[in-house]
């Protein structure tokens, strides 16, 4: 048995479903950002996958950026979640839709 | 690509004059933003100084213009986006140049005349950025910095009305934005697709230069129709043209006094500087073409205008409607395709920018005094501030047409030119000088006439100041009706070239001009020049 | 001399300048003596320039100065320039002469009033632009001075402005000329189209020759026809006129009587080569029109009650004859008729100032009655313009009048007999006037009609009607000396008593119809006329003086409402007409700007269901995206061919 | 060897991911992460990308997730969810749904694609072996992807300086967030710290007076 590139997209796409089910169901904001996370993993396993099977060190140069990004948002997103949570703390994303058209 | 401007007579001009009657403003507007906020006295110094500055160099531009040549003046060429062929390509002709002049002298008038009662700082910088944006139309001679400019003077002139403005400004400001707004949208499909096409059929690089494109005429008929009616709308909107004009009386009637001279003085010139430039110029043949239609709607507009003038209660309104029925002159002339015709537009458009703008002047001064424009409220005031209901008189005579003042002399040539070209029309659109004298003579019966009560009896007279500001334009009102000839030998060449432009590209069209002897059938035939020659 | 001929308008024109800046500083009278040196001079220098021409040979009296150019515009090219010729100098003289009579007159009646100066530019200007008329080298000059003397002619109606109806007054008749005034324009277009010229030099040449197509020139004509019924108050547009009373007397005198109403005659003895080459209907309806109006307007004054009103109808019926001159092709004797009626017109109107000036205002005609007592020389004066305009001979107006009957009678009986009737109704209204005013018992003390306060009757018991000063009378004198003597330029004896056709010649381009009519059948029509007037003064003496008819039956309220043709024309602007303009700028608001308000209510709408969407659930737009990739997964799925 | 790994590695990612998606405790939830995570580093030192294992062990597991425990722990937030119900009429089969959608399209994409794969094979550079790929990968960003690493430094640097802004104590009380707001249908009207007027009315605030909105 021969592990193919096909089993990790597989999963790489069972990851990112499940991520992406996660942040359309929870409602707190750490867990939601978490499950971005999850999808973010999803996407570098693929990047990662489809270098190998190419023989490229792009995918890897990308999952590298894809890092950066995400400890970046991952910053400026917990900051915010900080700044909200004083002022109400226990708040769930569904209650915040002061920006409601 | 090498630009077919004529430098100035005398070899090349050494300061480029152009560029800084766009940059100077905008540097003033700047100036003003950065300036200390102790001292907010000087706001209104720098500002007007700034202007006058401007103005000056427009001025000296008339007198160093060369009379005698046909093509672009003080041309300069600066590249902007190399790879689009998009370049700050300025140059002024006998078109652009009263336009340009009438800018300069506008500016400082109006800022002189008229202080904000708050927020002067952002009032006078926004004055100043709308200067730019408008000389930057008037002297542009690429068509994407055109349309840039077209565009940029919207913003200004948005928080000018919406926020110095009266009553329900905000709406007024926002219909303007909007109306105009989305009338050129089209424009710039339009630049695009002409650019583009142009550069297909002639094989060339993209460029915007709009000498390039109007001589190359490349666009086939059909192409060139679809256009010209893609800047036609832009420009018909600007104007405005029946029945696109209904932004103009809200944004007169809640633009403050300096925003109301500059829209009706400067404005909307662009619409009808447009028409000339750009719709004729690029496209004679889809110009010659449709020219029926707008002539349709320019007769529809005097008379329309002027009828819906005579029943408005508001005295801004009514001035703003009287513009409705101007600019149908404008566009009559414009469409005439004649020497005549342009020739009157042309001189239309700078006498309409000085009459209106001193009518605007008037009627802000009234408003500053009597805190109403309803006519109702009005009365007698003549009683009280003689004065001015004798400059009102001057600047009315002259809005109406009378001879020996500047308004007669364009709308003559405006009608002569029609005429000749397609008789009925012009025949109609002369009914307008009727009603002209009926809407204006009786706005002035009841609002200077009769017995005066109340607050119209104190009311206080001309101010020495405000005389000053209304004296250049009154001047030049009673100079342009007895001696408009170096108004004239300045725009002939231009409109001389543009006419034969036309002649060139349109197939079988001879300029309408008059002959001896000829006979008027009484059918009417509409002589439309079609082989006749 | 005729190198000075610039300074004919040009002296007025200063005058007015200089009034303008300090009219209220030089105040009274030095501002009315300056304008009155100022006409003077304009007149003195007329003279002279007179003088030069009549010493030159008769094809040499025809020249143009141009001072510089004005709208030269492609093909077009307009100077600023002035054709002086035997016509228009005739105009000069007796404009700049009356004029400035006028003026001096308004000295005295003007005196005390506090827009003293402002009176006085606005006349001066008048006289600039009415000069500028006449003057004036090209169609386009003329123009100016038309819509110059019209725009005077608005502020000068309008000169007591608090008064309502003086301000409507002044605006009706602007608008009213304006739309002769369209005719005009039209007219120039036409020529301009024709002739690729609008100076008369051009224009009158070619059309003399003969270039020109009839259909052209009949456009052309008619046209400068409309323009003309404009400004001379001739049937349709003849309704200003009695309006334009409102006025100070001296206005009603210079502008309403002797100059700026004829200008109307002038233009058309300007083009007489375009009516000459026009359809031979163009003619017929010009002599039509005018003895139409002349007989409209005389059965009009037959029931005015206002005294300036009776003067005012009798000008647009006098005017009606010159038009009915004109027609018959009688240009001399329309320009004849012209300056003898400029001259008992303008003396009559200032009569009539002198004693309204005598009345303190009062200008009801019921009112008057015997003031030949309190001011002998206004009556005296009054009477011989009375007799000028009755047709009494050998007063000036007899030998106008019947020179335009004889062409009349010449060119068809129906329109000599419309004429005659014309003649006698005049007559009748002028010695009414006469005899209610002049004659007959003091009535000014007396209750009138119409139950009034006794208090006011009272008050009016110790006015003392007085005589006007001498800066008034002395005007009524010279004026009654040419109203006397005015006929001696042209007396039909023989060809060389036609002292005005000779002289006008050079004008008129041999266009001049020359009666056919025997010497004998001449002393008939004169003896006609004359036993008409006759007729007219002796039935006006018995209902008036006499007493043995009553005025009720002559006097209707038909005719004292003008056959009620201004009421319905007014009815029809402030009712259908007023309700049409309404009616569009509802449809302004309604219809065109609701279009777009429309366009925005429904951008609004839309977006009113858009923003359903934008809930502020971070999940709800979570879900949009994920729905969105599987949308756009789907799409490529679908496009690709895998 | 391999597929075990892979077998074993894949059951830790999912499983993983499961808790984070289930758990109600936010903790347990980021201790979840920290499992699939760390699989997912073991899928990449399978796949012969040691240097992306190692960073994202240390950045990931090391640092990311501390910070979520970190937030967690300060701000109090550990309160469990209630996952029980559910606000948004719809949500929760919407998102099967979309989860599901998703799953199937990339399957089929990926597995259909890979076989028949377009790639341009080694475009950008060699991929290496193992024992290389830390130096080729270093090779790489710095010299023909230095601007871009340039500029992920100043976008860190940014985020830094941000987040410090944001989560800064300011002085005075704070102003919390209004109860309609809160609401899950929350009334019409905006929160007072947005500008108070947008329209340009005299009243309205000019370009020249400087910021005036609410810092916070």
């Amino acid at each position: 048995m021969v592990v193919t590139t096909g089993w990790y997209l597989a999963l790489g796409a069972v990851l990112f479903s499940m991520g992406a089910v996660g942040l359309l169901v929870r409602r707190n904001p750490l867990v939601m950002f978490m499950c971005i996370e999850l999808m973010l993993n999803a996407v570098n396993l693929t990047f990662v996958s489809l270098g190998a099977e190419l023989g490229d060190l792009g995918g890897q140069l990308s999952v590298f950026f894809v890092l950066v990004v995400a400890a970046a948002e991952v910053v400026v997103g917990l900051a915010v979640i900080v700044a909200i949570m004083r002022r109400r703390s226990g708040a769930t994303v569904d209650d915040l839709s002061v920006l409601r058209g | 690509m090498t630009v077919p401007v004529t430098l100035a007579a005398a070899g090349a001009v050494s300061f480029p004059v152009l560029p800084a009657l766009i940059l100077v403003p905008l540097l003033g507007a700047l100036l003003v933003i950065v300036m200390p906020r102790r001292r907010p006295e000087l706001l209104k110094l720098v500002a007007v100084s700034v202007s006058v500055v401007t103005g000056a160099m427009s001025v000296w531009l008339f007198t160093a213009f060369d009379t005698g040549v046909t093509g672009f003046q003080f041309g300069t060429e600066q590249v902007w986006i190399r790879d689009l062929g998009i370049s700050w390509l300025l140059g002024i002709d006998g078109i652009s140049l009263f336009l340009v002049v009438l800018t300069g002298l506008l500016f400082p008038i109006s800022l002189l005349a008229v202080d904000p009662d708050h927020h002067s700082r952002s009032y006078y910088a926004w004055m100043l950025v709308l200067e730019a944006a408008v000389m930057g139309v008037f002297c542009s001679l690429d068509l994407l910095v055109f349309f840039l400019c077209f565009e940029a003077v919207l913003v200004p002139m948005y928080f000018l009305i919406g926020r110095w403005g009266h009553g329900d400004s905000a709406r007024a400001a926002t219909k303007f934005f909007l109306y105009t707004m989305a009338g050129s949208a089209l424009m710039l499909v339009g630049i695009l697709a002409l650019a583009f096409m142009h550069a297909d059929a002639a094989g060339e690089a993209l460029t915007f230069d709009l000498v390039a494109i109007a001589e190359a005429q490349s666009l086939s008929t059909g192409a060139a129709r679809w256009i010209f009616l893609a800047f036609a709308l832009a420009f018909a909107v600007k104007v405005p043209i029946f029945p696109l004009h209904t932004w103009l009386p809200d944004a007169h009637t809640e633009a403050p006094t300096a925003g109301s001279v500059i829209l009706a003085g400067v404005l909307l010139k662009l619409g009808t500087y447009g028409f000339l430039r750009f719709g004729l110029y690029l496209f004679p043949e889809a110009s010659h073409f449709f020219a029926p239609v707008f002539l349709t709607l320019g007769v529809v507009g005097i008379v329309y205008g002027a009828v819906v003038a005579t029943m408005q209660r508001d005295l801004k309104r009514l001035v703003a409607y009287s513009s409705v029925a101007h600019l149908g002159f404008i566009i009559l002339g414009t469409f005439s395709l004649n020497t005549e015709g342009l020739e009157g537009s042309l001189l239309q458009m700078v006498n309409h920018g000085v009459s209106t703008g001193a009518l605007f002047l008037l009627v802000g001064m009234i408003y500053e005094r009597r805190h109403t424009l309803q006519i109702d409220e009005l009365g007698g005031l003549q009683k009280s501030a003689p004065v001015m209901a004798a400059v009102f008189t001057l600047v009315m005579l002259s809005s109406i047409g009378l001879p020996g003042l500047n308004g007669f002399v364009g709308e003559f040539l405006i009608l002569l030119g029609a005429f000749n070209a397609h008789r009925w029309w012009a025949v109609v659109a002369a009914s307008g000088v009727i009603l002209a004298a009926l809407y204006l003579l009786w706005a002035y019966q009841r609002v200077f006439h009769g017995p005066a009560h109340g607050d119209n009896a104190e009311m206080p007279d001309l101010r020495i100041r405000e005389g000053l500001v209304l004296a250049p334009l009154l001047a030049l009102i009673v100079f342009m009706g007895v001696y408009p000839k170096p108004v004239i030998e300045r725009m002939e060449p231009a409109v001389d070239a543009l006419v034969e432009h036309i002649e060139r590209n349109v197939d079988g069209f001879i300029e309408p001009v008059s002959r001896m002897g000829a006979d008027i059938d009484p059918d009417g035939g509409d002589h439309d020049s079609h082989g006749e020659g | 001399m005729l190198d000075l001929i610039w300074l004919v308008p040009g002296l007025p024109l200063a005058g007015f300048l200089v009034l303008t800046v300090a009219g209220r500083r030089i105040g009274e009278p030095g501002a009315g003596w300056l304008a009155t040196g100022a006409l003077t001079g304009s007149f003195l220098v007329t003279v002279g320039v007179h003088l030069d021409l009549v010493g030159r040979a008769v094809d040499d009296r025809r020249s143009v100065t141009t001072l510089f150019e004005w709208v030269p515009a492609g093909d077009l090219s307009v100077d600023v320039g002035f054709l002086v010729d035997p016509l228009a100098l005739t105009m000069c003289l007796f404009i700049t002469g009356v004029g400035a009579l006028i003026h001096m007159y308004a000295i005295g009646y003007m005196h005390g009033d506090v827009d003293f100066g402002r009176f006085f530019a606005y006349m001066n200007l008048f006289a600039f632009a009415m000069l500028m008329l006449v003057l004036g080298d090209s169609l386009l000059l003329t123009f100016l001075g038309w819509e110059g003397v019209g725009a005077c002619s608005y502020l000068l109606i309008s000169f007591w402005f608090t008064d309502e109806a003086n301000a409507s007054a002044g605006k009706k008749a602007f608008i009213t000329n304006r739309i002769g005034d369209w005719g005009f324009m039209v007219a120039m277009f036409a020529t301009f189209f024709a002739f690729g010229s609008l100076d008369y030099v051009d224009v009158l040449d070619a059309a003399a020759a003969g270039t020109v197509a009839q259909t052209t020139a009949t456009l052309i004509a008619v046209m400068l026809f409309v323009g003309a019924v404009g400004k001379s108050a001739q049937f349709p547009l003849h309704l200003w006129l009695p309006d334009a009373m409102a006025g100070p007397t001296p206005v009603s005198a210079l502008i309403h009587a002797a100059t700026m109403v004829t200008s109307g005659v002038y233009l058309l003895t300007r083009v007489n080569p375009l009516i000459a080459d026009a359809a031979g209907w163009v003619p017929d309806m010009i002599a039509w029109v005018g003895v139409g109006t002349a007989l409209f307007a005389a059965t009009a004054a037959l029931a005015q009650t206002d005294i300036k009103k009776v003067l005012a109808y009798s000008t647009i019926s006098q005017l009606g004859y010159m038009f009915l001159a004109v027609g018959t092709g009688a240009y001399v004797a329309a320009v004849f008729h012209m300056i003898t009626h400029a001259f008992f017109k303008a003396l009559l109107f200032l009569g009539a100032g002198s004693v309204i000036h005598g009345m303190d205002g009062d200008q009801d005609l019921r009112h008057y009655g015997g003031l030949r007592r309190f001011m002998p020389v206004t009556a005296t004066t009054f009477i011989i313009g009375w007799l000028a305009i009755a047709g009494v001979p050998p007063f000036a107006g007899f030998w106008s009048k019947d020179e335009i009957l004889a062409f009349a009678w010449d060119r068809s009986p129906a329109l000599w007999l419309v004429g005659l009737v014309t003649a006698v109704l005049t007559a009748f209204y002028m010695t009414r006037q006469v005899a209610l005013t002049f004659f007959g018992r003091y009535r000014y003390p007396e209750p009138q009609t119409g139950g009034e306060d006794p208090a006011t009757v009272a008050a009016r018991a110790d006015h003392r009607p007085h005589e006007s000063p001498l800066t008034m009378t002395l005007p009524l004198v010279v004026l009654a000396v040419l109203a006397i003597g005015g006929g001696l330029m042209q007396l039909p004896f023989s060809s060389s008593t036609k002292r005005l056709e000779a002289w006008l010649e050079p004008s008129l381009f041999g266009n001049e119809v020359h009666l056919g009519l025997g010497a004998g059948t001449q002393w008939v029509l004169a003896a006609v006329a004359v036993v008409g007037g006759a007729v007219g003064i002796a039935l006006a003496l018995v209902v008036y003086l006499q007493r043995r008819i009553s005025d009720r039956a002559i006097e209707r309220p038909l005719l004292a409402d003008a056959w009620r043709f201004d009421r319905y024309v007014s009815g029809f602007m402030g009712g259908p007409g007023r309700r049409g303009f309404e009616a569009t700028t509802r449809f302004d608001e309604r219809v065109v700007d609701g279009a777009v308000w429309g366009v925005a209510g429904i951008v609004s709408r839309t977006a009113g269901v858009l923003r359903l969407f934008h809930n502020g659930m971070v999940r709800t737009y979570a879900a949009g995206i994920g729905v969105g990739a599987v949308a756009l997964l789907i799409w490529f799925l679908t496009r690709s061919t895998l | 060897m391999e597929p075990a790994v892979f077998i074993v590695s894949a059951v830790v990612v999912l499983s993983g991911a499961l808790g984070v998606l289930l758990a109600r405790n936010p903790v347990h939830a980021a201790l979840f992460l920290v499992q699939t995570l760390f699989g997912v580093a073991v899928l990449f030192v399978l796949l012969n990308a040691t240097f992306l294992a190692a960073v994202q062990v240390v950045v990931y597991a090391g640092a990311i997730v501390i910070l979520f425990l970190f937030v967690i722990m300060l701000m109090g937030v550990d309160r469990a969810d209630d996952l029980g119900i559910e606000p948004i009429a719809g949500q929760r089969p919407l998102a099967v749904v979309t989860g599901a959608s998703l799953l199937g399209l990339t399957l089929v994409v990926m597995l259909v694609a890979v076989d028949g794969s377009t790639g341009v094979r080694a475009a950008n550079a060699a991929l290496g072996d193992a024992a290389d790929n830390t130096r080729r990968l270093g090779e790489a960003l710095f010299t023909d992807m230095v601007y871009a690493v340039e500029l992920t430094a100043i976008l860190l640097t940014v985020a830094v300086v941000g987040a410090v802004a944001l989560a800064r104590r300011l002085k005075g009380p704070l102003q919390p967030i209004p109860v309609e707001a809160v609401a899950a249908v929350p009334a019409d009207e905006g929160a007072p710290d947005l500008p108070a007027s947008q329209d340009p009315s005299p009243e309205g605030r000019s370009p020249d007076d400087t910021a005036s909105g609410d810092p916070a």
